[in-house]
């Protein structure tokens, strides 16, 4: 028998038990929460020899002084209180993932194209530091990138500024933004958030060719909004692609009382929220629809804006009753866009709803509220109705959706749709659909998107706003102030993306006008301005004239030669922001206004003699009249005081306007800014000037206009202050002596003395 | 705090009754933070941003060298650290030229000097603003806040011939300080010397009263009137220094005066008020000698040696006592760090999905350490908190001693022995895989 | 290792290295016990217990007053405070009389004197011993053993003008109070002024000499020489106190001449060795003054003056030093227990049973926003640790400010904004329920 073996476990080593705790901690010693006394270092730390646990990595690097990361107002505005707890949606696309690490951010010098005076050097790249760069969140790689794998905001829809140089606005590289040959639109003209409308109504062929054709007219009393915007779209034609600043425009604009009223002359850079900003650029379209419309009728002395409603007109019909009192009220009027601000109602399907569902809400509207009634004079509810009778050919949309209901737009998938069909229902509103509707063949007309205006909100919550447009036929472009780069189809139509909302949508009828007629205006073009006076305010007698009216026997032709000067005087000067350590900095160029244009006949018995001298009424704060500069007195521009020649703006402009138009060749000297600052542009071919004439080439030197005349022919002038007659006088003499230096082929040593 | 018996005989001048609760005040004003949305003001002016306005008590339409001031805490995108930003509007800077002075106040170091590091102009605020960057002093409240407004529900502090002893002898100090760069002090005015601890006095704003003088003469000059310049202004800043000295008795004079009541105390010449104080001789003829007209520093400094010497000596104490406050606090830090590597470690949402902290995992230990150190209950399963204990294990863990713990798991059906040598290991090892 | 200004390391976050180490050498200097039995010293002396003798580097068998000298660290029964304690052996004190200077050292109240405490006579060393008792300084070392030993590893600092300057006010401040109670110096005696801090100089064994000088006078007295009581003793004192600046002068000319080589400088006049001193022209002429017979503490003080300030400055400067360092320690005490408090509350699996920590719990965002304190990750998901983070919203998690933080769930589907304020408070009524 073998005994069964005994169950042992065999250790290999000696079980490890827990240690009892023997040295006692004395009562004295005892920690609490609430008290820092004992101090922590009562419990004594045991003896070690190796490394504390507690030590940490001494080469590990943290990074501190990056801006924090502000909560986005998204979040912010939908938050709900759920069991005491404020709750809101995260949306992980937008916001990025959760415990994210905000990467720390210096001043960094950017690669920013350089500015035009330093282009002669190699490298077309230069860094610039720049503290405003802190927030900006442009990628690295094309500029005109309009799409981003990223979910970041693609670099074309990005906020730009212009930066300056010490030589200001001119010597920032626009052509670097555009390579199209469509316009874009110069940041700081002010009111920078109107260049998306403009944009879109530029490229709106009916209401683009309505506009230009305004300028066949002669000008009217006062500056006509209307008109200026028809001078602005045939500049931006001119321009071809170059840059343009919308200053005229501005001027005039900013100068309307309702404008002021409604708040839409803003300064520059005065923050506004996302929503805030869609509702100044909506209130700012309705205005200039309805400012154009009445401008309309004062332009063609009529008492109907028949032009303008043809294009944009939507007739509807407005109802007031009460079931208080007798109070009822219809009424038929004209809008000229339409607020989508109602929400289509509950859907089975909700995720088919489009734009459509939202815009046929918003054609029949009915609310309540409460007035003092002047029938009855008591106050009780009413009911107000509003029902559209009738779509226009072209179709403006006011999207004025709050920030939430938008956000829901966004995960709709085609939303925007392309085109649609409108028919009328059997009350006779308008119905809306994708598709034809069966058996409804009556009335039927075709839309298509022709354009929006689009807000773009980075993620520093910094909201701009820009345009989406189709150029020519199935072309779309992106404007994004002198930012322009075309855009694909698939790009312009999606609505998905957290960084973008339609705030303006235009839809076109397909049987409307579809192209430009850029000519329209010479038809009938009246130029009597020419050869009469029109005095902002008075008469001829008591001013002090200084220039023969031409007659029609000198009527300009195409190749006429005219020399012309312009001065200016100061509205807001200069700013910088200086730093004892840094070169300073300009921040804000000069703005200035024209005051005073002299053109001069250049051939003919009358040649040197004057023909306009215009002084430009000034409707705004003059800073400075730089007198010794411009000649021009304070007292000058003021129709009550001045003894000048005085016009308004857009009378003088119309001069200059027409004179270019009939080929009318300019002479003057350093003619660039003056054109500029007059806003006005003209063909190379139709320009002689002085300044670029006698160039020197080898020290890239221009001459001054004193400097010049005192070389050539010895005469000083300019000794007291300027005068722009004096001027182009000079400038004349100097084309001719010029012509003279070519033919005997004297320049070259002539320049060298 | 609790104070040692030889600390309490101190002379109390520069030590506030209660430091940890000062400091933790401290503390919070400095990490005061508001969403800029709430408060209109730029992300960021320059390198500088986190602006949040520092409560001015004084005066809410200051106006500072005569043009709108205001005041913030800021951070610097540079450097990470806190600074204090003066903003005065619409100053007309218009050349680098102006903000010269900045370089030789940047040199300026003393103890009673708030120091200076950056000015520039800024159009972050809409309008073009002078912008002046100094040293940060939470808490810091201006001479007038300090001993003649109630803030909250703090008392002004009384004024006393101690008080004003220590006050010139500090001024005195960054005085000779500021003349030592050729600089002069202008005006010792009572809204800009902060307290920025118990009886410690800073001069603030400085350089600004220079670059605003500049801004004016280059103004005058562009209107005709010519400035000379050279010698002259070394003349001029030799004789704006000894000017200082009778500012400083000014600014002495009437903080003195707030402590008698003198009827009709305008009225009356300043020598005749020094009589009235109910001070010291000393004092009298110290600020008498200040307001003399053929006074100097020299023979002001001589006179003023004995009281030097008692202020230095409060300032010895001081130190001292912060020494000895830091003393017991010195192995917290330590504490800190390890309690934030354990937290670093634990309960990480992607360590969740790999399997290491569940009950097989490598981590599982700590987990179940954790519940040892802080999850303690007594027999009938209710929570202990033992700070004591925590401390104690916390202590173990850090020095990784041999000793053997007895983990349970929860369900307390296993258990597990290890040591702290071991978890002290196995914590480094998973922190090392995280960085 | 190269850092920009905006990185910080673990070793910017906390307390300076060296500071660190210094004060834990400190508090390692006063917690050093060995067991009584090993040093054979008596249990107790008077009140004080738990001695151990301070190293002394300078002379194993020093001598003081002409008595054989040994000194303790000791613990008082009565306080529980930490004392050093000075015996003389065998001083003939016969009478309780001999101990009353100790009445008038005891309110000498000065940043540069050793305060003295008590003084009597014990057997419990087995003779009859004068013990006096002081404030106990870790670490200090004598004037000699700071300038002329090298002690462990760390050579003797060198002697500069500056410091020198430091020393002459410091001592100056010393000298000042202690004639200000009626008392005189004695003697500057560089074994008999300690360095307690960097710079930092304090007179010691204070009282002894006047004690020893009792009993001699008694013994003299006792042996027929008549002493003259009264006005007599009050000329003394005020001839000693005259002659205090004479011995000053003597100290700095010998701390000075280490300096420099001159041979047999011992052969040579004081003023000569002042000229060939390589300081300033400045500082030779107060020494010069010092050793003029007719010189007066008056005119030295003035001629100080200019030096006390910068002196003065200095300390101010390391005040404001040691305030900030204890600000971030004070911060670390209050970080370590709400860190406690984190763990305490968090985790414990008895809540995880109750729904307080499901997605809708009360407690939910606590630990949400452990998640966005603890475990940042970076764009790509991978765990990053920043320190700098942790400690921030910590901070401001403790002081409980308004700003506010935005907490996503695991799921990101939705987010919670929530002040550190609220946050605060739900963590303190979490943890009350606990406890």
């Amino acid at each position: 028998q073998i005994a069964p073996i005994p169950s042992f476990t065999v250790y290999s080593t000696p079980v490890d038990l827990p240690t009892v705790d023997r040295e006692l901690i004395p009562l004295s010693n005892h920690l609490s929460f609430d008290s820092y006394m004992p101090p922590l270092n009562s419990l004594k730390l045991p003896h070690y020899e190796e490394m504390l646990l507690s030590a940490w990595p001494p080469e590990m690097v943290f990074q501190v002084g990056s801006l924090p990361k502000p909560i986005d107002y998204e979040i912010l505005r939908s938050l709900e209180s759920i069991q005491g707890f404020q709750v809101a949606r995260y949306n992980k696309d937008k916001f990025g993932p959760r415990n994210v690490v905000t990467k720390y951010k210096k001043r960094q010098k950017l690669s920013m194209p350089k500015f035009i005076s330093e282009q002669d050097d190699d490298d077309e790249m230069s860094e610039i530091e720049e503290d405003d760069r802190l927030m900006d969140e442009h990628q690295s790689g094309d500029i005109f990138s309009t799409t981003s794998t990223t979910d970041e905001v693609p670099n074309a829809f990005c906020l730009f500024r212009i930066a300056y140089s010490k030589f200001g606005v001119d010597d920032f590289d626009f052509g670097y933004y555009n390579k199209t040959a469509f316009s874009g639109l110069e940041a700081d003209a002010g009111n920078t958030y109107t260049n998306s409308i403009l944009q879109l109504y530029r490229f709106n062929p009916p209401l683009c060719n309505y506009i230009l054709k305004t300028l066949a007219e002669d000008v009217a009393e006062d500056d006509l909004i209307l008109v200026e915007l028809g001078y602005l779209f045939d500049m931006m034609v001119k321009a071809n692609g170059r840059h343009c600043a919308a200053s005229n425009f501005q001027r005039i604009f900013s100068a309307i009382p309702e404008a002021q009223r409604l708040g839409l002359v803003t300064e520059d850079g005065r923050p506004y929220d996302a929503y805030g900003q869609r509702r100044l650029v909506q209130t700012f379209n309705r205005f200039i629809l309805e400012k154009m419309s009445q401008d309309e009728q004062t332009l063609y002395k009529s008492t109907s804006s028949s032009r303008m409603n043809a294009i944009t007109g939507i007739p509807t019909e407005t109802a007031v009753f009460s079931s208080f009192c007798t109070l009822s009220q219809k009424r038929s009027t004209f809008f000229h866009s339409i607020d989508v601000n109602s929400l289509p109602p509950p859907s089975p399907t909700p995720s088919n709803l489009t734009i459509l569902n939202y815009i046929e809400a918003s054609m029949n509207k009915k609310v309540q509220h409460m007035i003092t009634c002047d029938t009855c004079k008591r106050q009780h509810p009413i009911d107000a109705s509003l029902r559209v009778e009738e779509l226009p050919p072209d179709l403006i949309l006011n999207i004025d959706l709050t920030d939430e209901q938008l956000n829901k737009v966004r995960f709709l998938d085609g939303w925007m749709v392309p085109e649609f069909y409108m028919t009328v229902s059997s009350t006779g509103s308008p119905i809306l659909r994708t598709n034809i509707v069966a058996g409804s063949h009556v009335g039927v007309r075709k839309y298509k998107l022709a354009g929006y205006v689009a807000q773009i909100t980075d993620r520093a919550n910094r909201s701009h706003l820009v345009t989406i447009t189709e150029t020519s036929e199935s072309s779309w472009c992106l404007f994004n102030d002198f930012l322009v780069t075309p855009i694909a189809t698939e790009e312009v139509f999606n609505m998905s993306y957290w960084w973008k909302k339609p705030v303006i949508v235009v839809y076109r009828a397909v049987d409307t006008v579809s192209t430009f007629d850029y000519q329209c205006y010479k038809q009938g073009l009246n130029d009597s301005i020419l050869y009469r006076d029109h005095f902002a305010k008075g008469t001829r007698e008591g001013k002090a004239v200084e220039y023969e009216l031409l007659t029609h026997d000198e009527a300009p032709q195409a190749g006429t030669m005219v020399a012309i000067d312009a001065e200016f005087v100061q509205l807001v000067p200069q700013e910088f922001e200086i730093s004892f350590h840094k070169q300073k900095r300009l921040v804000k160029p000069k703005k200035l206004a024209l005051g005073r244009i002299s053109v001069l006949r250049c051939e003919g018995e009358k040649e040197g003699e004057c023909f306009i001298d215009d002084y430009i009424v000034a409707s705004e704060h003059i800073d400075d009249y730089i007198t010794s500069f411009s000649g021009i007195e304070p007292g000058d521009l003021d129709p009550d005081k001045s003894k000048r020649t005085l016009v308004t703006l857009q009378t003088a402009y119309r001069k200059m306007w027409l004179l270019l138009n009939l080929g009318c060749i300019f002479v003057g000297h350093s003619l660039k800014g003056d054109f500029r600052m007059i806003n006005i542009q003209v063909p190379l071919e139709q320009v002689r000037d002085t300044a670029e004439l006698y160039y020197l080439k080898k020290e890239r030197r221009k001459l001054s206009l004193k400097y010049l005349i005192y070389q050539v022919f010895q005469d000083n002038v300019q000794t007291g202050n300027h005068d722009s007659i004096e001027d182009a006088y000079s400038a004349l003499r100097l084309y001719r002596k010029y012509l003279e230096l070519v033919r005997t082929g004297q320049l070259e040593s002539t320049l060298q003395r | 705090m609790n104070k040692r018996p030889n600390e309490r005989t101190v002379n109390d001048l520069f030590l506030s009754g209660n430091l940890r609760e000062y400091l933790q005040q401290k503390n919070e004003a400095s990490l005061r933070a508001i969403p800029n949305s709430q408060l209109n003001l730029p992300l960021h002016v320059g390198p500088y941003h986190s602006l949040y306005p520092v409560d001015k008590h004084f005066d809410k339409t200051d106006k500072s060298f005569g043009y709108l001031a205001t005041i913030f805490k800021c951070v610097s995108n540079l450097d990470g650290r806190l600074y204090c930003m003066r903003r005065l509007e619409g100053v007309p800077i218009t050349s680098g030229k102006f903000l010269e002075p900045i370089k030789k106040w940047k040199l300026v170091d003393s103890a009673n000097v708030v120091k200076v590091y950056d000015a520039f102009t800024s159009k972050a605020f809409g309008d073009l603003s002078l912008i002046t960057i100094y040293d940060y002093y939470p808490l810091s409240l201006n001479l007038m806040e300090t001993h003649f407004y109630r803030i909250g529900n703090k008392d002004p502090e009384l004024i006393t011939e101690a008080i004003l002893w220590s006050y010139i002898v500090q001024l005195t100090n960054a005085a000779m300080e500021i003349h030592n760069k050729g600089l002069f002090v202008g005006e010792f005015d009572p809204t800009k010397i902060i307290v920025t601890n118990k009886g410690r006095v800073r001069l603030s704003s400085c350089a600004i009263g220079d670059i605003v003088e500049a801004s004016k003469d280059h103004n005058q000059f562009q209107n005709g009137n010519q400035k000379v310049e050279g010698e002259t202004d070394g003349a001029k800043v030799i004789d704006e220094q000894k000017k200082d000295l009778e500012r400083l008795g000014g600014l002495v004079l009437n903080l003195s005066k707030s402590t008698t009541f003198i009827k009709d105390s305008s009225t009356i010449k300043p020598m005749e008020i020094i009589d009235r104080l109910t001070f010291s001789d000393e004092f009298k003829k110290i600020l008498r000698y200040c307001l003399t007209p053929d006074s100097t520093w020299k023979h002001f400094q001589e006179l003023l040696a004995p009281h030097i010497l008692e202020v230095a000596n409060g300032f010895e104490n001081s130190a001292d006592y912060m020494e000895s406050s830091l003393l017991t606090e010195v192995e917290n830090a330590r504490l800190v760090r390890l309690l934030c590597k354990l937290d670093v470690i634990s309960e990480r949402p992607e360590f969740i999905k790999d399997g290491s902290w569940s009950e097989t995992g490598e981590r599982y230990p700590i987990k179940l350490f954790k519940d040892y150190v802080f999850h303690q209950v007594d027999e009938a399963g209710n929570s202990v908190v033992d700070l004591t204990h925590i401390v104690n294990c916390l202590n173990k863990l850090d020095s990784g001693v041999d000793e053997n713990v007895l983990l349970v798991s929860p369900d307390e059906m296993t258990c597990l022995v290890m040591s702290y040598k071991r978890l002290k290991e196995l914590v480094e090892s998973s922190f090392r895989s995280l960085s």
